[in-house]
């Protein structure tokens, strides 16, 4: 398991190559790269800001992961969220897990991702020609991470 | 006894502070008794404390109003998360 | 949307960067890699053999495809298959999908590999120390294949 | 009528055949009579092609015992699917 915090950009085939070379003949490996939306609200996003909470961030990282690990059977995962500036059309986070079956692959990566989205204590800004603002919590998020309450 | 606070996003920029040590009274204060002490610091810090949606971690893990605080302890207050 | 049947490795950040590049500011971004397993019914894997149907195996891809373009918003969708001899730990698979939507990225990437498993005519056979044989379809994958009829 | 005939994977093997031409009688046959030529061919053929899990394609579409073959059709028997 790696988690990083880090303001410089991240290298999918790396992190990709990493989890296939640690790996026990995995057999799927599955993928999320989340990148800076170029508008939010109908406003051109110009840059974004990303801030956190160094010590809780990891932490909280680390027990999301080990919940995915309780539920499904995955051989390594990776986490990487960029903080500070950052423009249109880059990479904030990287999710990736190997497993020898594909459904847990899936279900764990997505599953890190939903809380990632709702527990670890990062916040948006977002920078437009109009202003500057803090991006609201999302319903949709939260929904995303309450349904995993009612699956094995 | 001093407790550290951390301040975050929205609320960091509300009370215009990032952290701060704070002598806080003896006797098993709560976040709520520490939010009374902060709140009495003005309008901005009383409504930035008091949003409905406000998160509070005591030593890096979420909390809530009713959690003690002990000697040493780190608390941070911040908006709902928006990460990823 | 790209279909690649080919006997050649492949690049997944060759295959990111393409999903990125000719994406619409797509937000999310999940791959699938499926690799080369090195055990079987507790033997050893040697090699495998991947057959397919020319020209039946673009098509049926093509339609799984458009079946989960129909379900959810995606942008970009890639899909490479192998065929040939392939060693153990080599790929086999990639599926990729960028959408401005998380959830739909994941869904649509999960479905499409499920019913490539289950409705793509390619076959494996395994060599192993104790001989060669073709390898059985597996109920679980016909499962995973029908649980999308009874979701959106 | 002339027709296509391709055999697949262990299909392919059982009747030690990959692809054929082959004239069958008009009048509208079906997979089903095609199959029935095919396995008066001897015990491995109507082994293979009486295999419970058999799957036919007809110009590269999943069909059924009961599809109509036409003139210039292109058929397909092969084993359910395990790639990816």
């Amino acid at each position: 398991m790696t988690v990083k915090i880090q303001r410089q950009d991240f290298d999918l085939s790396a992190e990709y190559e990493a989890l296939r070379r640690d790996s026990r003949s995995p057999g799927a490996i599955v993928t999320f790269t989340g990148l800076v939306r170029d508008t939010s609200k109908h406003q051109l996003i110009t840059a974004m800001e990303l801030e956190h909470y160094p010590g809780m961030t990891e932490k909280s990282l680390s027990a999301i992961i080990d919940d995915a690990r309780a539920r499904w059977d995955v051989d390594q995962v990776s986490v990487i969220h960029r903080i500070g500036r950052l423009l249109p059309d880059e990479q904030i986070v990287f999710v990736g897990v190997s497993s020898s079956h594909r459904a847990a692959a899936f279900s764990a990566c997505e599953f890190i991702m939903d809380f990632l989205k709702t527990r670890a204590p990062f916040w948006k800004k977002e920078f437009t020609e109009q202003g500057s603002y803090w991006v609201d919590a999302k319903d949709s998020d939260r929904d995303a991470a309450d349904r995993w309450s009612d699956q094995g | 006894m001093l407790v550290e606070i951390w301040y975050f996003a929205r609320i960091k920029e509300a009370v215009d502070c990032e952290h701060e040590k704070l002598e806080l009274p003896d006797g098993n204060p709560t976040v709520r008794d520490l939010v009374d002490i902060l709140s009495q610091r003005g309008e901005n810090w009383r409504k930035a404390l008091s949003d409905e949606n406000l998160l509070v971690a005591v030593n890096q893990t979420v909390a809530s109003m009713q959690t003690t605080i002990a000697e040493g302890d780190e608390i941070a207050f911040f908006p709902p998360v928006t990460g990823g």
